[in-house]
């Protein structure tokens, strides 16, 4: 039944939605099917992107619409205060596009979700797709076809690439979760692949990971320990300098730790399949799964 | 991310209540004071292993303060040249120590990090005589932690004391600065007690909106990222000739790795990032051709960018700069047919196979 | 709790950034200064309803000033009279708005309280008319919340901007001065803006180690309230004649409510606390007897304080203050077999059981 | 089975053991059966107590001794960092016996906990004792007896009084939890009456409440909603005056609420018992057994 998002009908409202990235992709996901029930922008409540309300508050677009989750577009320096006032208005999933969030925020955004018992989705990432569900994010919606794979992804665009791939494999996503390329994320690869395997309809699991942190070791302890389905990799940043930031806030090489072969290594010692290359992950998965 | 220099740092240590020898900022010889004692000058370079460079040295006067500043002028430090000099009291060292707050991406949690095997690069030190403690930012340091930190750094009474305040310190600069790094390198045990001899603050750069103060610097990167870092752009040279243009960190490296596993020599990192404007296209172009030596690589899976932004750009670009290159289109995703056409029209063939463009760039190359 | 009088609150709130009138403390008619315009001169007192009393009058020169200060002297304010003034500029109102900070004790955090009926005590606007926002200390004050009060309000522009500084000002007096209160009340909205006319800040006994700066006050207590508050003791003043001393503050209500229930009238409420020390109880018992007319009920239930420490203080208290009122001594719990046998052995009565104790406390007060 | 304190060997640990009450109570609690493991003064960490080993740390104590529980007699200004030092080295339930901490903190240490999954009985109160199985706190050893009454109270010695008339109209207690004099507590007395409701072992539940807040209100409406066993209360200050502190923190009547009359026909209003002395208590606990 997907994860995350398993709701045909949740009801999402959008931050920073009068903006020119907000507006754009409150159509978009409108266009997948998300049940876009409102939009906030304070001082502009009352008129309306493309039929989609506005309201000034979140608590007003949640009073009137019953919304329980959102997806951020606010820009950097006012988007923590825009994750807090949804999770004080009562928003359970948070997913947020936004990126250059310094990680200070992050850090603290994300002790508070939990104390309040909300999830953040992001922030820097393409938010979620649970296909034939709802999109919170900003994903292309050509990209998807109904089908068996999940995918946590650390990046944007290759998220995409890849889940064209495995689209047009004949396989397809269940799920497909970008979390987001800084240092501090509101939901982890870790959490997210335990969550793929706890669902039924997920069967395989693909893992889009790159250089920076240790997100990728620690999933793969993960899946030594608790995961039974297949699962295959992908790692970007092999040839990646050391010390550089590689776009992402969180895709760089500290000293000698953070390298895609530490990756690599550690997802091969436990059994997961690492792909070389993006159009090879379907074949993995095919192979994995005996089609 | 942006380094302060030692002396940058240690007048915020000072302003935060943590005690720094004092010192004074020669820029010239002719600043250097008449003095007879033992001091030390040193070099602010941006860079690490100063000491070992020959960039720190012990003085008694004014013409061996002098002579010194000579001499370190002529050190290479990693392309650096020290411009400016501290010049400060030399203590007798009974100690060196380490004590930083950084953030640990592991615990998603800052951390308090010491150790008594000071003076040293703290990644050489064994993880088991480093003391790590998570501080909840809710909370900040509490009092537990700085006895932890005393008695594991074997320190009492008055040096206790000031460790705790040398803590308090680190993480109110941590916090307030959005530092990513607040580092004291040696923390030295001298008769005096403790002493900073050495500062090492970073601040991020997702944070230096609310730093106005803070000085932009451009550490350790060649002119073309200085150049890219300056009009918002994410680019990294790489050493290879064959240029890279994507959409997305991720998709960026990527490239990257299947054009070094094909063979090829990738000449750089270059996210064009989201974008709707054809003259962004144009501008990563003529970036880009600065460091691309034989072929130039286009890759675009399109989704808040459009295929046909970009083509439209690539078009422009190629006629604006004629470039003595050649050039690899590979675009996928929104409007990909209006792109594609637009390329085609205009004498460019694009590829919609990410490897097979991957191969076409390589055999390019090798021409 | 310790209340700030207006001028000293309004000196708080300058510093935190919040716009208060150019105001001048008098103490005598000679410190009053020249001038030419309308002007406000209020009594600086530590309770309500000042204004309804005469103690806040509009004067347009220095000899108003000095006749309104002479009236002021005159009045009495629950008992206080006005030993210093503020001078300061009255203002041109339009609106007169509240706004404070305060724990909620329901939701368990600090609350932002905001109503657009301002100048009026906040406990009369009835609840659909004041706003009402948790703050989570580990957040703080949010911009939402700040537009949120704007809007309710009805403030924009310039003055939602002031409002937003307003309430930031109040949550870090709140938070830094360990305040119980921080209230603006009227908060005026004036041609020159927001301005706050009046400030009531209370700070929590508890966290007064933490402020050596905030003076100790007793307002609103009686002398003997004052004198058993500085022994660190916990008395309150009752208006009947039978004086209680009990362990515990629970214990302590429940006795005085007894008492009243069976028809006498408790003198006070005074809570002996823990203690193994018979000279505390000696200490108590001199109070006590301070207010007691015709009885003093000793009601102790032992545990951490024993029973025979009780029972010692007793006896050597009454020794000493052979006092004209009759004792009754209920020990119960911890060493009370020990207790009873030293208090018979001199003579005292001692009952174990409440009810019984109490009976005879009421009948004894009938006498 | 009792309720927060059911295990007869919790390892328990008393920060603050070499202080005055901290000895004291610590050799109480062994007295009544409580696995006393080890006691906390930085500084006189190796020495003892009654046999009983001091530590410098919580973190040390937990590590020799495994520790879950912790009671806490740390003065006032050193209290908060000695709850966060405990929660922080894993103890899950932390009893405060210290009066006079600042609410301010208390707010804090609440939120604390709760973000950290631990539990706070306090302060300013005397702790929890489960007859039969350990006591964790000051409350006198001897007025316990086994039985089918869970006692919550916001007193101290008010408590020991009801609990001995308890006692010794022959019922017995479960557990007896005083959740303290303050205007913030770590356990509310909303939370220990859902808990003896969920509770086999008890079969009537006593309120002890006093004025100020509206604690007694809310458990009101908690008992007419969720509560099926007979519930007794009682309310000390029916003659306090308003605006005076009644030696508790949070005993005091502001404006008009908070009284002692509010509160009785609240519970009144849920089905509850109140008894006008403590005497009374067991006389209506037996009449609603059918005792």
């Amino acid at each position: 039944m997907a994860i995350l998002v398993t709701e045909k009908d949740l009801p999402v409202i959008v931050q920073g939605i009068t903006g020119h990235q907000g507006s754009f992709h409150a159509m978009q996901m409108k266009a997948f099917g998300t049940n876009v029930v409102g939009g906030v922008t304070p001082g502009k409540g009352g008129t309306d992107v493309g039929g989609i309300p506005v309201f000034d508050s979140v608590k007003q677009a949640v009073n009137k619409t019953g919304a329980r989750a959102s997806v951020v577009f606010v820009p950097a320096p006012y988007a923590p205060d825009a994750v807090i006032e949804a999770i004080d208005a009562g928003i359970q999933l948070v997913v947020i596009i936004t990126e250059h969030i310094p990680f200070h925020d992050m850090t603290k955004l994300k002790l508070y979700a939990k104390l309040m018992g909300a999830r953040i989705v992001g922030p820097n990432g393409p938010g979620i797709t649970s296909v034939g569900i709802a999109k919170l994010g900003i994903m292309p919606n050509s990209i998807f076809r109904k089908g068996p794979v999940g995918v946590v992804s650390r990046s944007g665009t290759l998220t995409y690439e890849i889940v064209n791939t495995i689209s047009e494999s004949g396989l397809g996503e269940t799920t497909v979760i970008g979390i987001g390329g800084d240092q501090i994320v509101g939901t982890t690869m870790q959490e997210a692949v335990r969550m793929f395997e706890k669902d039924d309809e997920t069967k395989a699991i693909v893992v889009v990971g790159e250089i920076g942190g240790t997100a990728e070791e620690e999933t793969a302890e993960i899946i030594k320990k608790e995961v039974s389905k297949p699962v295959v990799a992908f790692i970007a940043g092999r040839f990646a300098p050391p010390g550089k930031r590689m776009g992402h806030a969180g895709a760089i090489i500290t000293g000698n730790r953070g390298t895609a072969q530490s990756k690599i290594q550690a997802f091969q010692e436990a059994g997961v399949s690492v792909a070389s290359r993006p159009s090879e992950i379907p074949v993995l998965i095919k192979q994995k799964l005996g089609l | 991310m942006v380094d302060l220099l030692e002396h940058e740092g240690k007048r915020i240590f000072r302003k935060y209540g943590i005690p720094v020898p004092v010192f004074r900022v020669i820029r010239s010889e002719k600043e250097v004071p008449d003095f007879n004692e033992k001091m030390v000058i040193k070099a602010q370079v941006p860079t690490g292993g100063r000491g070992k460079k020959g960039g720190v040295k012990i003085v008694n006067n004014r013409e061996e303060a002098i002579r010194a500043i000579q001499e370190i002028r002529q050190i290479d430090f990693n392309g650096y040249r020290a411009r400016r000099f501290i010049l400060e009291k030399a203590y007798d060292i009974k100690k060196e120590l380490y004590v930083s707050i950084t953030l640990d991406r592991s615990v998603e949690l800052p951390v308090l990090l010491a150790s008594a095997e000071g003076g040293v690069d703290i990644n050489s030190v064994p993880a088991e005589k480093i003391l790590k403690k998570p501080i909840n930012p809710f909370i900040g340091v509490t009092d537990y932690m700085k006895r932890e930190a005393a008695a594991f750094l074997g320190l009492d009474g008055e040096n206790a004391k000031t460790l705790g305040k040398i803590i308090s310190g680190l993480y109110r600069i941590y916090d307030e600065l959005d530092a990513s790094l607040a580092e004291i390198n040696p923390l030295a045990l001298t008769s005096e007690g403790l002493v900073a001899l050495d500062s090492k603050i970073s601040i991020e750069d997702d944070a230096l909106f609310r730093h106005p103060d803070v000085p932009v610097r451009y550490f350790g990167m060649d002119k073309i990222e200085v150049e890219a870092k300056k009009k918002g752009l994410s680019f990294v040279r790489l050493e290879g000739d064959i240029g890279i243009i994507a959409n997305g960190a991720g998709l960026n490296m990527a490239t990257i790795d299947l054009i070094a596993q094909a063979g090829g020599k990738p000449a750089n990192f270059f996210d064009l990032g989201g974008t709707d404007d054809p003259q962004k296209v144009i501008q990563a172009i003529e970036l880009a051709s600065k460091v691309t030596n034989k072929v130039l690589f286009v890759n675009i899976f399109g989704g808040v960018t459009r295929c046909d932004t970009v083509a439209n750009g690539i078009v422009q670009a190629i006629k604006q700069l004629n470039p003595k290159f050649k050039l690899v289109v590979r675009i996928r995703g929104a409007n990909e047919e209006e792109g594609r056409r637009i390329l085609n029209e205009n004498g460019i063939d694009s590829i919609l196979n990410l490897d097979e463009a991957v191969r076409r760039v390589v055999e390019l190359a090798g021409e």
